[in-house]
């Protein structure tokens, strides 16, 4: 299965993407934010990392890539797209998915190891996890409250498009405790942990986050 | 900008201010008789006149500019150089591929792979603008290993502030490490440790050290040379503006009197998103063949960058300043050879290779302009609206600057200082004395816990850390199928500097090393940043002298090299002196990081084993400093020999799987170091002290550290093998640190450990206005 | 040659942190008149020739501003 | 109550990488007539009673701008 994993000017996090979609058991493939082309690759993640170092607004610059059309339209018909951090700002600027994410409320840059409630396993990209599981994958950012309008919110809960939500502690001050988001169908997911920075004993908190990479592999067999 | 015409040279006579002109070469030579500001410039009489001589006529206002940048302490090591050559005079060693001298010296790790490192100060800046200034500073350090060839991997900041309740210090210090984050973070490079002190004496100049390393394929080696005549000088990286010049605005001043000149800011601003590009634009042109020479821009700018680059080569350098990218129009040629500002570099490409290397820059985003060339003859020169404006020999501006043998003479206060044992003070005794000073230790904030500022650096990225802050040294794997990684530790204990600069500068080495073998590394080089006060001062020259001849005896103890650093002088606060902490960076190599041992305690039931020696040695201490407000006496026995028997044991330990954790004793003694191991992951311990509890407790003798192992006996027989004493203390497990009568529980020790900081910096309101407008770092 | 200023605010319902944490500080240094603090980002742009006002209002509303959380206040002047 | 609008700039010699991204941003889009924006920030301060204007000032002077690279506007309105 051959997953991209798209490059944008200031992109960091793709190495560690692309690692873990190999240590997953897929094929990843480099694509350049400049390109017009998917090269027909099975889904798409768009990594962490400063994409045009996050000026003007996390995510806004990148989310208009020349690239980031196709993403949008292919997305639309249903390919698997996985934003991590930056790559869910940018899903969230070119509106594929809901809301936004802004300065953290307690105003600082922060890393830590963070809990996750899995509170969907039938999305693309989590079906490797059990739904009310608890994961611990790094979060790194400064611009990860995630917000909408309070109307907005509600619905989002009731359409059960909380994928991941943060447990023992909020580490930015996002509404409702969300880390993550899916788009309705369940092939779009956004969230701001670092999945890809929990796939090996030796550099992670934990191999939690490798269940991100073996599930998109699933859902693609089966589609 | 106030001024719209602006003139650049300093005749003294009224119509030349009515009637600004260039000063070039020839008027230089026809008006051997214009003052020119040299004084305020920074230059001495004398200087002066060696550039007159050097010249055969008086400089140009640019030459001027340029030789006094150059020439500057921070440029030319004037104070220093004599005292540095020790470490040139170290006896080879077959690790270092590339030496003192370069950008950052290179050491061969293995398999292939060479490693770059070098740690730099950025304290002045740092002071002027916290959040610019340390941002600045990892971006310079960054650039510096990019030089090399070396994709930069880590970095890692060592930071010394003022009292940590002093209001000054919650302006400076949330901006400096906010900095640090946003630079550092927006680069994607993982901070893998570095160092959190608190002193008076850095009230009005804080420390800010960055240290970045960087990999790189043995062919990968780039030097900054320029060779080849025709060949052609390219700058490339961001636009040049006004930043760091304040100083040679005088220049523009002398003859601007109507209405002032325009301030030029002294403050760069630092652009991370640029560096970004730039370092994947620079890998990919080293990868491609396309250079042959490469300088990064720092301090003192084009001057700095050109005539180094002359003067490392062969023959000489023309550059033609029009075709510099301008972020401001105004600037006089002066001070576009002087500006500081950043994310830029400069390299010597073959004219046939310019266009692959402007395509590879286009495709970045990176702006290039050719600006020179590289000419037969000896002489740079340079060009500006057609004008000759300068025409120096490039080795006097860049290598051949004033060497100063200044005084020196031993403080006076030293032996007072010296006999002022800490044995006079009263010690704890008894069960709750002990506790108490244990509690002010470990939560005073040198002993607190760190991570409100290290969770504001990404340790992640890249995937490759395999130990980071708070461990005793960063880990970095940099092969995924062969495991080999490399370890740095970066220690810089000022106190015992102040009380004996000689034995502090190894006690620092000694503490870095000892930091980097018990994650279990071998030990394969030195970096350093030496910070002191002014060395026009004999005493604080003294001071320098005795740490260089300290950590260079000390290198050549251990038999490692010395591969690069940097001075910075003139730290002081009013007349007052820092206490000098000359900063040391030791690397070491992994071959297999799959077996790095780190500090926390995991299991319970495993034994807990002391290794080396305690004396009861408090000079200097922690304890001392923290409970007494007291610095005096002698510092700490230097034992290398002991030091080297340790890392032996340690890597022998860590090759055979045989300690599921290993922690140095430093600063805090035993008392600091149980905390942490313990807090790590919440596992506690009954143990035993040995002899009289205090000493056992809050010593800082050298050449310990605490392991946890689930087979004592073989730990023993390894150590006995080496020389090295065990103390058994206890077993791991409980909710507390059970020391008999003494017992601490691990929630009151946290409670104490992690409030500190948070108590200090943590409300948001301390954030406001660190992050200046236009520099939001985020993600 | 044409100045355009964008001012971007959050809209009334989304928290500012940043804002709070500004009327926080004023609070400790005494200020206690100021009663609320709102932050947004302010935008100078030159324009060549005539500016069209459509072209720019539409730039501030889908690029200098997130449409999701933000409103924005467009000043033209021609000098 | 009055409002008071506080417009915090870059000075015109610092570089604004911000306002660099945007500019290419839009050249990008085809926006082409933009020739320079730059981006600052925009606070909107609610006073209670008569605003003092030297006390403002100093606080967006102090607080809300860095001297050393910003500079700052003021705008009182009273309602
Ligand atoms: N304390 C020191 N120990 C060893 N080498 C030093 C020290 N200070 C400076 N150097 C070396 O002197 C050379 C010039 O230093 P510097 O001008 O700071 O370099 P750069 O401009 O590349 O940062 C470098 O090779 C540096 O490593
Ligand atoms: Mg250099």
């Amino acid at each position: 299965m051959r997953i991209g994993v798209i490059t944008f000017p200031g992109s960091l996090d793709d190495v560690d993407a692309a690692r873990a979609v190999r240590l997953a058991g897929g094929e990843p493939v480099a694509l350049w934010h400049g390109d017009h082309d998917l090269e027909d690759v099975d889904a798409v993640v768009l990594p962490g990392g400063f994409s045009y170092g996050d000026y003007l607004r996390a995510g806004a610059i990148a989310a208009r890539a020349p690239l980031m059309r196709e993403v949008v339209d292919r997305a639309r018909q249903g390919l698997p797209v996985l934003g991590i951090c930056n790559g869910f700002q940018v899903l969230c600027e070119a509106g594929l998915l809901p809301g936004a994410l802004t300065r953290n409320s307690h105003l600082h840059f922060r890393n830590r190891d963070q809990g996750l409630l899995v509170e969907r396993a039938d999305t693309a990209w989590t079906s490797s996890y059990t739904t009310g599981q608890t994961i611990v994958v790094p979060v790194k950012n400064g611009e990860g409250r995630y917000v909408a309008a309070p109307a907005d919110l509600d619905r989002i809960e009731g359409e059960g498009r909380v994928v991941v939500r943060y447990v023992g502690g909020n580490p930015n001050g996002s509404s409702r405790d969300i880390a993550g988001v899916t788009s309705a169908d369940g092939r779009i997911v956004g969230l701001m942990p670092h999945p890809e920075h929990a796939v090996e004993d030796l550099t992670g908190p934990s191999t939690d986050g490798l269940g991100f990479f073996t599930s998109v592999l699933t859902a693609l067999v089966a589609a | 900008m106030t001024a719209t015409h602006r003139v650049d040279d300093g005749p003294a006579d009224h119509a030349a201010r009515v009637l600004p002109q260039l000063d070039t070469v020839d008027r230089a030579a026809a008006r051997p008789d214009d003052e020119q500001p040299f004084a305020e410039l920074g230059l001495k009489d004398d200087e002066y006149a060696r550039i007159r001589e050097i010249l055969g006529r008086r400089p140009t206002t640019a030459e001027l500019a340029m030789y006094s940048v150059m020439w500057s302490e921070h440029c030319s090591y004037k104070s220093s150089k004599v005292h540095l050559r020790r470490f040139g005079d170290l006896p080879p060693s077959d690790a270092l591929l590339v030496g003192i001298g370069e950008n950052a010296g290179v050491v061969d790790v293995g398999d292939g792979y060479a490693v770059t490192f070098k740690v730099e100060s950025h304290n002045h800046p740092s002071y002027v603008e916290p959040y610019q200034g340390a941002a600045t500073g990892v971006g310079g350090i960054v650039r510096d290993i990019l030089t090399m060839g070396a994709r930069p991997i880590a970095v890692m900041d060592s930071l010394r502030f003022g009292r940590a309740d002093a209001p000054d210090t919650a302006r400076v210090l949330p901006g400096v490490v906010a900095g640090v984050g946003g630079y550092g973070n927006c680069l994607g490079l993982p901070n893998i440790g570095g160092e959190l002190l608190f002193d008076d004496c850095y009230a009005g100049n804080p420390l800010v050290n960055a240290l970045c390393v960087g990999v790189m394929r043995h062919e990968d080696v780039r030097l900054a040379k320029a060779e080849g005549v025709g060949n052609k000088v390219v700058l490339f990286g961001a636009r040049t503006g006004g930043d760091g010049i304040g100083g040679v605005s005088v220049l523009a001043s002398e003859t601007f009197d109507a209405e002032g000149p325009a301030k030029r800011p002294a403050v760069q601003v630092g652009d991370p998103f640029t560096e970004k590009l730039l370092i994947e634009a620079c890998l990919e042109i080293v990868a491609a063949d396309l250079v042959t020479g490469i300088q990064d821009l720092g301090g003192a700018g084009l001057s700095c960058a050109t005539s180094e680059l002359a003067s490392a080569g062969t023959g000489g350098m023309h550059v033609d300043l029009d075709a510099v990218p301008l972020r401001d129009s105004t600037l006089t040629p002066a001070e576009i050879l002087m500006s500081e500002s950043q994310e830029r570099m400069c390299a010597i490409v073959e004219p046939d290779k310019v266009d692959a290397f402007l395509a590879v820059c286009r495709r970045w985003d990176v702006l290039a302009a050719v600006i020179g060339e590289v000419t037969d003859g000896d002489r740079l020169t340079v060009d500006w609206h057609g004008e000759r404006i300068v025409d120096v020999p490039p080795r006097t501006v860049a290598h051949e600057g004033p060497v100063y043998e200044r005084p020196m003479s031993r403080p006076a206060d030293l032996d007072a200082l010296q006999a002022d044992d800490p044995s006079r003070l009263p010690a704890p005794a008894g069960p709750d004395e002990l506790r108490a000073a244990w509690l002010a230790v470990v939560s005073s904030p040198d002993g607190a816990d760190k991570s409100w500022v290290t969770e504001q650096y990404d340790r992640y990225v890249r995937g490759n850390t395999v130990l980071a802050q708070p461990e005793d040294a960063g880990v970095v794997r940099i092969d995924e199928d062969s495991h080999r990684g490399i370890a740095l530790a970066l220690d810089g204990n000022a106190r015992f500097a102040r009380l004996d600069p000689y034995t502090g500068a190894q006690l620092n080495l000694s503490e870095a090393y000892r930091n980097v073998a018990v994650s279990g590394a071998v030990p394969l080089a030195v970096t350093n940043c030496l910070n002191f006060g002014s060395p026009e001062e004999p005493e604080v020259m003294w001071q320098f002298a005795e740490a260089v001849r300290g950590l260079a005896d000390g290198c050549r103890e251990l038999g490692l090299p010395v591969t690069g650093g940097n001075v910075s002088l003139y730290n002081q606060t009013g007349d007052v002196p820092i206490n000098p902490p000359p900063v040391i960076g030791v690397l070491g190599v992994h071959a297999d990081v799959r077996r790095r041992v780190p500090t926390g305690w995991r299991a319970d039931g495993e034994s807990v084993l002391l290794l080396g020696e305690t004396r009861g040695e408090l000079g200097g201490s922690a304890w001392a400093a923290v409970v007494h407000g007291h610095l005096g006496g002698r510092p700490p026995v230097l034992d290398l020999g002991a030091e080297r028997a340790l890392g032996e044991l340690m890597v022998t330990l860590a090759a055979d799987g045989l300690v599921s954790s290993a922690h140095d004793l430093a600063d805090g003694g035993l008392a600091q170091a149980l905390t942490e191991s313990a807090l790590r992951y919440g596992v506690g311990a009954t143990l035993a002290l040995p002899g009289d509890p205090f000493t056992a407790l809050f010593s800082e003798s050298v050449a310990r550290a605490v392991v946890t192992t689930a087979d004592a006996a073989a730990v023993r027989a390894a150590a006995e093998r080496v020389g090295v004493p065990v103390t058994e203390l206890g077993t791991t497990g409980g909710p507390a640190l059970a020391l008999g009568d003494l017992e601490l529980s691990l929630e009151e020790l946290r409670a104490a450990w992690s409030a500190t900081l948070p108590a200090l910096f943590g409300s948001p309101a301390v954030a406001v206005g660190t992050v200046p407008a236009g520099t939001v770092p985020t993600s | 040659m044409s100045r355009v200023v964008v001012d971007v605010v959050l809209k009334p319902e989304i928290s500012d942190p940043q804002g709070q944490a500004v009327l926080g500080a004023l609070g400790r240094l005494g200020h206690r008149g100021v009663t609320s603090v709102r932050q947004g980002k302010h935008f100078v742009l030159e324009v060549d020739g005539d500016p069209d006002e459509a072209e720019l209002r539409e730039i501030a509303e889908t690029l200098l501003a997130n449409p999701v959380i933000e409103d924005v206040e467009l000043h033209l002047s021609t000098d």
